[in-house]
Parts: structure tokens; sequence; C-alpha cells
């Protein structure tokens, strides 16, 4: 069986769940999950299957950040994008006369994508005639042998020749500073938006560098609602994205050694109702094997589920990467008590491991008694 | 075609009068020593005072021994602090007086110190300065110093680590000045119109690491080595017994790299059959008697002229305490910046380990660790290092303002292991 | 974390209980702290929404910004938070003493000082900058607020600034001192929870905790599902007293674990150097008063290039300061650097008190100690070494191997030919060494910022507030 | 009445766990019951608390919306997107609307419009994209010649620069509109001189017919050229109110 016609059956009948720019910059939040690269790459709704397990992922978001990013959004693009053209006049000195605004959206749902291409195409063709900005595009990128559409804020052209993705994101930078980790997820997500609108310049002939990687970051800036833009390098994140990328057409390693008829279906009845046992369910996912870190439980649908199954096989990676990385090869957290207190004997390879809990079993007994 | 090595450091020299600061970038082994014992010399030569600043108490006498060695004419003055004691050496160079304070140097041509030692100097400006080792000084040494000199030259290794501190400096993170930045950074975000010079051409390394490292480390500047394949030659005088590392030293002599891998497997840091192996390798090293030629000719490989490195003091010590013999040099990364050796042994900072960490992971570190040698590298590594870059998750924070460095740490190291796969035992 | 601490850990996990990994309590508690719990509006950088605070545990104060996207309501709610923390602080600055200083003027050093408790490090982040978004601000002028507000920024910038500074007790974050005291059978992610955190250390683990239902989130972020279907309804309505009741619910909760924290932590005897570290927040506390009386303008946005590299300075030097005060301390903390073999004790087997080095005027008095250790020593000869039992001592090590260690007394053994009674360990007493020293060596001065050099940027143009800082728009 | 209370407020706290643990599961159904319970029981304390549901105070609307859309827009004099014309309304017109009442605006009067053609002595209507079709979010007045309401890609920005200009010509002590100039003139190059405070007006005018006169020739040719089209492909509904697009026909077919 091919490993494609595999991966549909691991996700049963519900059709693939489409990756979102989001998604795909989550894909490197852990790699090394074997259970979360099969789970994506066979496009399984991760979030259905966990609340489905009984453990709903603790994720949500406030009504008032989702109001509060659609308004900004809103206000950076009012006007013919008169924020945006002051920012990108004073951070990359912009030209005052480009201002050309093309919204893609105009020519309806449907033709997005064609639209985006044609224009993007003319854009790069003609540089002189070619627009400035161009809102709502519609992107597109092939994951594990799907095809992924993807919406940017606004593509930029016309700063130097080069088409620049703009990221406009809700959080602010307050005296130049803002929080590195949503930063680093706006980067993670403008990267997807970089490498579409690259892979599109090269199916359409041109030269992918055309697109910069210096992503332009518009945010408010400090406590009030005036935009302000950063430049963003993204080739950290672009060269993360292709590796990612790469392993999620290499899954089949991942599915030798499954059952072929093994499958993540949660069956749902005619109302979208899943109807699968849970513990069948769950014995299905025990097949695969998870590698939980606390790290999960902000960025994996399926956190408590695995955080479960960690807890029931005793495993240390409960406490994290850095407890588990210093136990060396120790797994269990049984396992190490019983090397620290002595009741249990190093297996070959464990002596030094041994010796260092020991050591500190002696130590902690000495101080507290 | 870029510059010869040669005209690099004429236009270096060329420079100095023109502006008020002229960096120079040198890979390893570059000449970065030569350089600066020239451009002492040079300036010396003008008639004009001239300080000096390095890093260690090391690099200090190191300066003083090369300049006084090469032009036996200038008048040298060491300073340094209360505690240090001068290696013997040193005293009996003429022209060169050591002392605690200025006025106890009379008035040389040239004054050297530590970073730390030149702060509490005061109420002097030396119309010249040459800063060596700037990529791995913090700026905010710089700051402390910067009001003694009104022109210098930067030189230093950009590829080596990173200047870093016991507290959290998120606060500064974008600004111009961050104090945690090197000396270099914060000298070009504020004077971006400085000649940035480099030097293109290792001594050190040979022709079979020079492009390893280059690509590696150096992937937008690069460098390549002065010889040639074959002008060095690493040659066992004994034979041997056909054991893993026997023939791991082998491979080394003959192709200047040899990976000796072990099982895979998670280990603690002190990993026993890692160190061990890691000892038994500079062993036979020096009992095979290895024999180095170059150009600077044929001689023995002593054990002064090995050393072992690893990332973790702790790694350092159960290296030190597994029967390395006593004269090799064993010592962690940072400690090994700047130093040459003809043949080194690595314990690979992501051997055994389940998950890498951005320490294991800073491309400085490895640099440092793969740039020692004249004639040849030996790592020692457990299996499954490619499948912890593989599994190593990608979340790390991003700040405004700050620019991003190259070469990334996974890149990096992901291009040596590639290298290094050629080369396994 | 060190291995010791991943094995506290380890066995609460299978005790189901926190394990302690300190002995002795490591900071300063006052004797009427002031809880503080703030809550802000999502998606936005600093909107206040709530806060619950108070110096005493049945009165708590619940202060509530019922539209907090209305700017006037918002620096209304900032005044009231005046009204209820500057006389707090305030009231600290009464009762002086003097303070003589070798090379300067005597000062004046706050008796005792305020102590602001918040739930976690978003809380000290949040209080931060609330601190910034007020500072700026203008009792006159276009966009005029509430005279104590700036004020007040003032000192929430100066609170949330102490924080980061190690080993200060000014503005604790309750998660991060709890964590510092026990080890718990979770992830230092999952202990940023103070619920869970105080779960494991009183109980024992309980799902509960993460209940957003049962425990509501301690701040400064709402759980989004209580914003969604409590609080936005109850926005709508228009009715202040739903708001308030609302965010009631949410804020109790916190307000009685944080003082059950409190209590915890004050079951624990105070560490030796916690009194000498809480002088210092006293000293930098009336520094600070003073600051404001003389009326010095509002701490700038960002550190100029000389004011980074002092404080970097100063926080290094304090770094290193509490790590070894916690150290000689609390030998569990020591039990950490004897793991890793920068520490060792053990009992003393031989002694030579009259042991000496060099000759004739140089000869000094070095007396030596023999140590039995099980310990893995990786300490160097020739080491500098200190000890908790003799803290004025100093040695060195001299050689070290197969369980023995020798080291040699280099000072404090008082300036005899033979040494001080006491000073040199008797055969058969314990004693513990570490090259972890608190020596406070001085560091160079730095320029004054007006002669920051050409390497810098030169000298930094005067901060003049502008009009700009105080027009900012809360959004 | 106090027992009263607690029980209500006991009931509201069940109610809202309980919705609460439905939205975590994504179940629906259950928590739009639940809620509908909430909210009942909310009003009921809310009465008891305050012996009455408090009622918003709304100053009484004497101008129609469309009324004030319309002194907006004829303010302006281009085309504009709804937050702009409630801006201008609120500064110059004491207006009270809000964006949202503006959203079903166009269509109503399409519906108007499509009754009884020209029965009203004007239409607030769409601008026209280069494929004819409504552009989204703005609004024209059908009294205008095509070729203003008429959208090339320069337009956008010649709009913003001539709504600045209309502002910036206004006479007026409001607070509002002083900060509504404010934020129009920091996007203008050269239109801001930096101190607080509403800036110069002959400035903003200034500043923004400099930029008008970059992009002049280009829009004015390429609105010519638009509205040639519409003239020729376009009836009179669909030149006020736009051509459907191919996606929205389809629709229409469908329905």
């Amino acid at each position: 069986m091919n490993p494609q016609h595999r991966l549909d059956v691991l996700r049963g009948v519900t059709p693939p769940r489409p990756h979102d720019a989001r998604a795909i910059a989550a894909l490197a939040a852990n790699p090394g999950c074997a259970r979360r690269a099969l789970m994506d790459g066979a496009g399984v709704d991760k979030d259905a299957a966990a609340r489905h397990l009984g453990f709903p992922a603790p994720f949500g978001q406030s009504p008032f950040a989702i109001t509060r990013g659609n308004v900004f959004e809103a206000l950076v693009k009012a006007d013919g994008c008169a924020e945006l053209l002051r920012m990108l006049r004073e951070l990359l000195g912009l030209p005052v006369a480009e201002v050309a605004y093309h919204d893609v959206e105009n020519v309806g749902a449907h033709l997005r994508h064609a639209h985006t291409r044609t224009l993007i195409d003319r854009a790069a063709r003609d540089e002189h005639d070619a627009g400035t900005l161009y809102d709502h595009p519609l992107l597109s990128l092939e994951i594990a042998g799907h095809t992924a559409y993807l919406e940017p804020d606004v593509v930029a052209f016309q700063l130097g020749g080069r088409f620049h993705i703009v990221e406009i994101k809700s959080f602010a930078v307050i005296d130049g500073q803002a929080d590195p980790s949503a930063v680093a997820a706006a980067a993670r997500q403008a990267a997807v938006y970089v490498l579409a609108l690259r892979t599109l310049l090269e199916e359409l002939g041109h030269d992918p560098l055309k697109v910069s990687h210096d992503v332009v970051l518009v945010c408010p800036e400090n406590f009030a609602n005036r935009p302000v833009a950063s430049l963003v390098d993204v080739r950290r994140q672009l060269a993360v994205l292709r590796r990612q990328l790469t392993r999620m057409s290499a899954l089949d390693r991942l599915l030798e050694g499954l059952p072929d008829d093994l499958t993540f279906d949660l069956r749902p009845d005619d109302d979208g109702r899943p109807t699968r046992p849970v513990a069948e369910l769950a014995d299905a996912l025990r097949r695969t094997t998870a590698r939980y870190a606390p790290d999960c439980l902000s960025t994996c649908d399926m956190c408590f589920f695995c955080r479960d199954e960690a807890r029931q096989e005793g495993a240390s990676d409960l406490l994290g990467r850095q407890v588990r990385d210093e136990l060396g090869g120790v797994a269990s957290v049984a396992e190490a008590l019983g090397l620290a207190d002595g009741t249990r004997d190093p297996a070959a390879g464990q002596e030094e491991i041994a010796r260092l809990l020991r050591n500190a079993e002696r130590l902690r007994k000495e101080c507290l008694t | 075609m870029t510059a010869g090595p040669e005209q690099v450091i004429r236009n270096v020299l060329a420079d100095l009068p023109r502006h008020r600061g002229v960096v120079v970038d040198s890979p390893p082994g570059a000449g970065k020593s030569t350089l600066v014992v020239r451009a002492a010399a040079h300036i010396a030569a003008t008639g004009e005072p001239l300080m000096i600043v390095a890093q260690t108490n090391e690099q200090v006498d190191d300066l003083v021994t090369r300049i006084s060695g090469k032009h036996a004419h200038l008048t040298v003055g060491r300073l340094s602090a209360g505690g240090y004691v001068p290696p013997l050496r040193m005293l009996e160079l003429p022209g060169v007086r050591v002392g605690t304070r200025i006025q106890d140097l009379g008035d040389p041509d040239i004054v050297i110190a530590t970073a730390d030692k030149w702060a509490w100097i005061g109420g002097r400006v030396w119309p010249w300065a040459i800063v060596d080792e700037a990529y791995q000084m913090r700026s905010d040494k710089l700051l402390r110093i910067a009001g003694l000199f009104e022109r210098a030259l930067f030189v230093g290794d950009p590829g080596q680590l990173d200047p870093f501190s016991i507290v959290d400096g998120d606060r500064w993170s974008g600004l111009s000045w961050d104090p945690l930045q090197s000396a270099v950074s914060v000298l070009l975000r504020h004077n971006p119109d400085l000649p940035v010079h480099r030097l293109p051409v290792s001594w050190r390394l040979p022709a079979s690491a020079a492009p390893v490292v280059s690509r590696a480390f150096y992937p937008f500047t690069g460098f390549r080595s002065g010889t040639s394949d074959g002008d060095r030659r690493l040659e066992l005088a004994t034979g041997g017994m056909g054991t893993p590392h026997d023939r791991a030293l082998e491979e080394a002599a003959r192709s200047g790299w040899a990976l000796l891998e072990l099982p895979n497997r998670h280990t603690v840091r002190t990993d026993a059959e890692a160190v061990q192996a890691v000892a038994l390798l500079a062993g036979r090293l020096l009992q095979r008697g290895a024999v180095a030629s170059s150009e600077q000719g044929e001689r023995p490989v002593t054990a002064d002229r090995v050393a072992v490195g690893a990332a973790h003091r702790d790694q350092v010590a159960a290296i030190r305490a597994a029967g390395v013999p006593p004269q090799i040099t064993v010592d962690t990364a940072n400690r090994l910046q700047g130093r040459e050796y003809d043949v080194t042994i690595v314990l690979h900072p992501l051997s055994g380990r389940r998950d890498a960490t951005a320490f294991h992971l800073e491309s400085g570190r490895l640099c440092v660790l793969a740039s020692r040698h004249r004639h040849a590298c030996v790592v020692v590594a457990r299996a499954g290092i490619a499948e912890l870059l593989d599994a190593h998750p990608s979340a790390e924070p991003v700040q405004l303002g700050v620019p991003v460095k190259f070469p990334d740490g996974w890149e990096a190291n992901q291009s040596v292991l590639e290298h290094l796969s050629r080369h396994r035992v | 974390m060190s291995l010791l601490t991943s094995l506290a850990r380890l066995r609460a996990l299978d005790e189901g209980i926190a394990q302690p990994i300190a002995t002795v309590r490591h900071c300063h508690l006052a004797d009427r702290p002031m809880v503080f719990i703030p809550l802000k509006l999502s998606g936005e950088a600093a909107a206040p929404l709530a806060a619950m605070l108070g110096a005493d545990r049945d009165r708590p104060r619940l202060l509530v910004v019922a539209q907090p996207r209305n700017r006037d309501l918002r620096f209304a709610w900032a005044a009231e938070l005046a009204g209820v923390l500057l006389p707090y602080v305030e009231g600290f600055l009464r009762d002086t003493e003097t303070v003589e200083r070798r090379n300067a003027d005597p000062y004046e050093r706050a008796i005792d000082a305020p102590q602001i408790l918040v739930p976690n490090r978003a809380g000290v982040a949040f209080v931060r900058l609330l601190g910034r978004s007020m500072r700026f601000r203008r009792a006159d002028g276009p966009y005029p607020v509430p005279e104590s507000v700036p004020l007040l920024g003032r000192w929430l910038t100066y609170f949330a600034e102490r924080a980061a500074y190690p080993g200060s007790s000014l503005m604790p974050a309750m998660t991060e001192e709890l964590g510092r005291h026990w080890a718990s059978g979770q992830s230092g992610l999952e202990d940023a929870n103070l619920a869970a955190l105080l779960a494991w250390i009183t109980t024992g683990p309980s799902d509960d905790a993460e209940d957003p239902l049962i425990w509501p989130p301690a701040g400064p972020a709402t759980d989004p599902g209580f914003d969604a279907e409590v609080l936005a309804p109850a926005m709508e309505s228009g009715s202040a007293e739903r708001v308030t009741e609302a965010l009631r619910t949410q804020l109790e909760p916190s307000w009685r674990l944080m003082w059950q924290a409190i209590d915890l932590l004050a079951g624990l005897e105070e560490g030796a150097g916690v009194a000498s570290r809480w002088e210092q927040d006293r000293g930098s506390f009336s520094g600070m008063a003073a600051h404001v009386a003389e009326g010095a303008p509002p701490q700038p946005r960002r550190d100029g290039a000389v004011a980074a590299a002092a404080r970097l300075a100063r926080m290094e030097r304090a770094q290193a300061a509490y790590d070894a005060q916690r150290a000689y301390d609390d030998p569990l903390v020591m039990a950490e650097h004897r793991l890793t073999g920068e520490a060792f004790a053990g009992e003393v087997v031989d002694t030579d008190p009259g042991n000496t080095e060099g000759e004739g005027r140089s000869r000094k008095l070095r007396p030596l100690v023999v140590i039995k250790t099980d310990d893995p020593v990786r300490l160097s000869p020739g080491t500098s070494l200190g000890t908790p039992q003799r803290r004025a001592q100093g040695a060195e090590l001299v050689s070290a191997g197969e369980g023995l260690v020798t080291v040699k007394i280099t000072k404090g053994m008082g300036r005899g030919r033979t040494a001080a009674p006491g000073a040199v360990p008797e055969i058969g007493e314990r004693v513990c060494y570490t090259s972890l020293t608190d020596d406070f060596q001085g560091s160079p001065a730095l320029p004054d910022a007006e002669a920051t050099p050409w390497t810098h940027g030169g000298p930094p143009r005067e901060y003049v507030p502008d009009d700009e800082d105080a027009q900012e728009e809360w959004s | 009445m106090s027992d009263r209370l607690d029980d209500l407020e006991r009931r509201i706290d069940e109610l809202r766990a309980g919705v609460r643990t439905a939205m975590r599961a994504r179940d629906g159904a259950r928590a739009r019951v639940l809620r509908a319970e909430l909210r009942g029981a909310e009003r009921a304390w809310d009465a008891l608390v305050s012996g009455e549901r408090p009622v918003k105070e709304e100053p009484p609307r004497l101008v129609t919306v469309r009324e004030q859309v319309h002194q907006g827009l004829r303010l302006l004099g281009a085309a504009a997107q709804p937050r702009l014309i409630v801006a201008v309304s609120a500064a110059f017109f004491g207006g009270t609307i809000s964006s949202s009442r503006l959203t079903s605006l166009r269509r109503d009067e399409e519906r108007s419009f499509r009754s009884s053609p020209f029965g009203r002595p004007y239409y607030l209507c769409a601008a026209l994209t280069d494929r004819l079709s409504p552009a989204r979010g703005l609004l024209t007045l059908s009294a205008w010649p095509l070729e203003r309401r008429v959208v090339g890609p320069l337009s956008p920005r010649v709009d913003f620069l001539t709504c600045a200009i209309a502002v910036a010509e206004q006479e007026t002590g409001d607070e509002r509109a002083d900060r509504l100039l404010v934020r129009m003139a920091r996007n203008i190059p050269g239109a801001a001189d930096g101190t607080l405070g509403p800036p110069h007006r002959g400035r903003v005018i200034e500043a923004a017919r400099a930029e008008l006169r970059v992009h002049a020739d280009r829009d004015t040719r390429d609105r010519a050229e638009l509205a040639q089209r519409a003239v020729a492909q376009l009836d009179d509904a669909a030149r006020l109110f736009g051509a459907a697009t191919l996606g929205t026909i389809k629709k229409e077919y469908a329905t």
C-alpha cells in the first residue's frame, strides 16, 4: 500500500483538515513526536480527536482578543492602507508615487488564488507598472500531498523591486520591544507565506528570491492604537520550515510496523458526532509513539491525552526535557528512584547515572534528617 | 578574486589613519596575532604610543612575547593585576617591563593589559589602541575603556563563542548598546561606516579542514587554507592493533578527520564510555609516536601539541580523571578559544543527549572545538546525533531589532556531522 | 535545575506530594505584606481590568474597570489603585535610620520597606507595563490624568525592575518563591499555575487546579471561557455591579491561595543571609524615595549605554552573592554544589594548626586540615575556598583524592604566631568547604553618561519628557 | 430578598460553569440552552439588585442614519469607508451613528432603488472596482459623477488625500475634529509638524495637495477609462450599486 493511501486510512472517512499557516508553522514544535507527525501528515483533526477522547485541549481565545485583532487590522488597512503606506515609507523608503492598491478579494472568493497568481506574475514581469499593495491575496503550498491555502495579511511590492510579506499582529511593541515568543510565532507564520510566495514565483518562472526574507511586522506601538512596523528576518524560520516539509513527505518510516488497517477515524454519524468507542480510538493512538514534553501543553491539541499517558507510564518526560536529558537513559520515574535508593541494580550502561542518583539521594537524606 | 592575505594586511594598515576604527574579522588561524604584531610595530614606528587590549592574561603574555620576539627594539609595558605572577620567560625579554601601575612601566612604546585591567586605568588618552579578540569581549567592557584611546583596530573571530552573562539580559535586547553584545557588534551598530576587513586564509587549518569549517561556520564570508592537500602529513610511527581507537587515529592521520562512533544510547553528560574513549585516544596518539610534517618542517606530536576539548566542565574533569597524559591540555570550548594544536580530540557536545539545548547547539562552541588543529581532529560521539537534530523542536524566541546571528547552530551542526559521517570508524 | 532538584521532583511525583529543596526560607517575608492580584483585558498590552489587593487577608479591596476600553475609567481605576498603594508605600518612609558610609555622606534608610506580592512572573511583567503606561502621564496639559497616577507609575516601575534584581524581596512572584523552596512532581512550566503548585505542596496534585471553573487563573490573563461567557455579556449589559461580581469570582480564589502561600513560607525559618539582602532592599527603596522627593524625572523608557552597563554589573554581583549566600545558609542548597564537585563536606581527620610557609619575615601561618569526604571533589589544587562554618575564613585546596582532601587556611585565623582558638577545626568536627565565595571585588568605574564614548554612540541627548510621552492614548 | 439573591447567584454560578464546560466540549447546542437560562437568571438578578434593568441612554435621534452618512460623504467629497464617515459625522455634525449601523445600509438603498428607480433625491451607493463590481466597504453618493465613484489602483490613496483636505478645510473647535485631523495628517508626508495638538490646517492641505499632484494624472486616466466602461456595460442599477461578480451571480442563480 502506498504511503498516501496509508495516511488516508489513518484519517478515516473525514476529509483532511486543511492546514493554515499557523498549523504549518506548528509542525516544527515537536518534530520528534511520531504520533503528531502521523496525525498531521494524514490531516487528522487533532482537536476533535482530543475532545472525543475526553482530553480537550486547554486552548481558547478570548473574544476580546479576537475583536482587538480585527479592529487593529482594519485600522492598518483603513483609507487605502494609509497607515501602512506611512510605515513603509518611513521604514523602507517606499517612494511617494508607489501607492497602487489591489484588493484581490474583489474578484470573489473562488477566483482569489488565480487572481493572486495573475497579479503577482504581472508585478514580477514588469516592476515599473506593477501595483504596490496586494490586499487579501491567497497563496498555496503543497503539504504532504494536499494543497493548503494561505492568506497573508498583505503583500507589498516595489520596495527595491522585491516582494515583502506584511504581517499584522495586535500584540504591542513597547519601547521597541515585544513579547519574544509572540514575535517568534509571527515570524514562523510569515515564513510560511514567504515560502509559498517564492514557490509561486518559481512556478511562474521568476526568481524566487524576489521575495524578501525580511517580513514587515506591523503591531500597535506602546499603549496607543498607532501602528508601528518592524522588519523581521525570517531566514532561520524558513530553513526550519523547509526541513519540516521535507520530513512531512517522508513519513514512510513512521508507517513501517504499523498495522495496515490502523485508523484514527472518529466514525462520525450523520450529524458529525463521533461514534467510535473512546477506548478503541485511544488504543489505536497508543500504537504510535508520542514524545510528550511539557512544551506540548501550549502547542499541541493532543497534549492532555499524551500527558495522561505519560503519567500512567510513570515517564520522567512529565518533568520536562531537561530532567529527562539529565537522567541519561533512565526513562521511568520508578526506575530512577530505584537506582537512587539502591533498591534496583543498574542495568548495563546505567552505572553512572545510578552513581549520580545515589549520591544525590545520600546528600538529600543527609540534609533533610 | 578576493585579495590575498598580504594585500588585506596592507589595506588594514592603510585604513588605520583614515578611520576612527577598523575591524578585522579573522577566521581560525588566519594570522590574527601576526596582524596584531605587525600593526603594533607599524603604529609604534610613527612614534605615537599604543595600547593593546586582550581578554585573558595568557593572551596578553603571548602577545608580549611575540612582539618582543619580532621587534626587539620596541619597549613593551605589561600591565597586570595585583595577584598576577608573570611567567619567567617574559621577565627575561629585553625591553619588557611588568607592573601593576602605569607609572611602574617607564614610558614604553606599547602598553599591554587585559580589558579588565585597563578598566582601572584613567587620566590618560592613547592616540592608538589595538583590541584583540574583540568578538569575545562584552561591549560593557569596551564602554569602560573606550575613553582611553582615540582610534582603534579591532581584531577577532566572529565565529567563536559569544560573550554571556549569568543574569537575564532581555531588558536590553534590541538596544544598539546592549551590554551583552560583543564589542564589535556594538561598535558597528553605532559606526556602520567603519571598514571591515577579512583575513582570507587560514594558516592553521589544513586543506582537509578549512573548507569544512568555512562552509559550516562562515557560510557568507568564507576562507581558504594556506596549505594544499599533501602539504601537511601526520604519520603514526608504530603500527596499530586494529582496535576502533587505532583505526580512528589512522583515519585521522590519513584524512585529517575521524569520527569514533559509539553505540547509540542516551547517557549522562559524563558518559563513561565516551570519556574513556577520549582518554584512550589521547594516550594511544602519544604511544604511537605521531609525527607531523608541514611547511614548518617535521616534528613529533608531543603532549603539548595535543588538546582534548569538551562542552562542559564536568566532562573535562571526568576526562582528566580518566587518565589522559598529564601534559595534554584538556579544557572546555570557552577556554580553548584562540589556541592551536597539532591534533585535537573532541567529545561531541551532542553525544548521548536526548534533547539539544541552545547551549549544545551554539555554533561557536562546535566551531572552536573543530578548528584548533593543524593536522587532524578526532571526534568521539554516540550514534544518534542526526536523529536528535532531526527531532529538535524550534521555538526560539525572536527579539525585535536584534540582527539574526548566522550561522544557525542547527545548520552548522548538521553540516559538520555530514562531513564527519564520511570519516566514521 | 540540578540533578538534586530533579531527584526531588521524581520523588514528589512518586509520593504524590512536593518535596523540600530548601531547609530555610531564602526570601524576606514582611510583617505586613501587600498582596496584589491584577487582571488585564485580553488582547491589550496593559489595559487593567481589575485588581484585588490589600494588606489584610480578611479585607481585600476589589478595584474594577467596568468598561476597560474607556480611557477615563481606566485612569480612575489607576487613581484608586494609587489611593491604596501609595499610602502603603509611603508609610514606610516615616521611620528611618542613619547609615554611615565610607567615602560618601551618610544617608537615611527606612527601618522597614514595603513588600508587594504578586502571584507569578507574568504578574510582575504586567506591573512593569502598568508602570510604564502611567509614569509619563501628566496631571496638566491636553491629556490630563489624576495627579497620583504618574507617581504610582514610577513606583510600579521601580518595584517591577527591582523584582528582576537577584535576591530582592520587594516584589516577589509567589510561584517563583514557592518553587525555590519546594519541588513539585510536575514540570517548571506547570508550576507557573499557583493553584496547581500549591496543591502539590499541601494536599497533593489535583486536576481541579487546571480547571478554570474551579480555580480561575491567578492573572493577569483571564480564562478565555470566562471572557466569552461571563465577562463579555456582563460588560454588554452595562451593569457595573455585574462586572464587579463576575471579576470577584475570578479573584477571590487566588486571594485565598496567596495568603495560604504566605503562611507556608512563613512556616520556614529565615535563612541567615536574608536580613542583609533585605537591608539592601531597604536601602534601594529609600534611594528611590529620595529620588522621587528630589523631583527627579521618571525612569527613562530604556537604559542608556552607561546605565545599562552599570545595572548589568550590579545585577551580576547580586546574582553571584545570592547564589553563594543561599548555599552558605542552607545545606540542601550547598548539596547541589557538593554533587557537582564544587563543594565537599566531611569529617576532619587530621590537622596541623602550626603549619607555616616561607622563611624569615615572610614566614606565614598556614594551618592544614585534612577532611574525609564521600563527595566527588572536582576542584584543582590552588582553588580558593570558603566555609559556612567559619565565614570570615579563607582557605585553599592543597590536594584531593581517595576521599581525603587537604586544605590550608589562608585567612581569618588570627594574626598571632599560632592560630586563634577555634580558628582551626578540631579532629572529628564536620566541616564543609566550597569554591563558591561571596567576596565582592569592586568593579571599575564607568564613564559618566555625558562621556559615553564614540563606540557606544557618544553622549546621549539629554532626556526631556516630551509631549508624546503624555499624549499616548490607551487604545 | 437576600435569600432569593443568594439562590439566584448560586444558580448563575452553576449555569456559567455549565456553559463553559459545554463550550470546552464544543457542545454548542447545550451551551445555547444553558446560556438562555443564564441570561434569564442574570436579568432577574439585575432586577433584584438595582430595582430595574439599567437602560442605556441614547440621545434623541433627529437626523436619520441615512442623512448623517449623506452629510458626511458630502463633506468628504470622495469614496470613503464607514469608519471615516462616522468619524466625520461625529466631529462636524454631532453625529451619533456607529459603523455597525452602516453595514445593511447599502443593501437597503439598492432594494429601494430597484423598487422605484430614482424615487429619492440621492442614494448612498457603492464605489465600483476595476471589474465594475461593488468595492468592499466603500460608500459613495449617487449624485457624484461616475469618475468619482470608480476606484482604480491609485484611487484609495487619492480619495484619502481628498478627504484629508476636506477635513482640514473645516473650521471647528471640536476636539474630535482635531483628533481626526491629527490621525489623517500623520499619514501624509510633511503634514504633521511633530508638536502636540492639532496640526496646522494650511500645512495639511498643502502637503496633501503636493502628494495628490504625484498621483493625479494616472488616477484621472484610470478612472476615466473605468467610467467609460461602466457607462458602456452597466444598466442604471448596476452603475449605482455595482455589477454582480461571477461569484455572486452564481450564488444568486443557486438560490
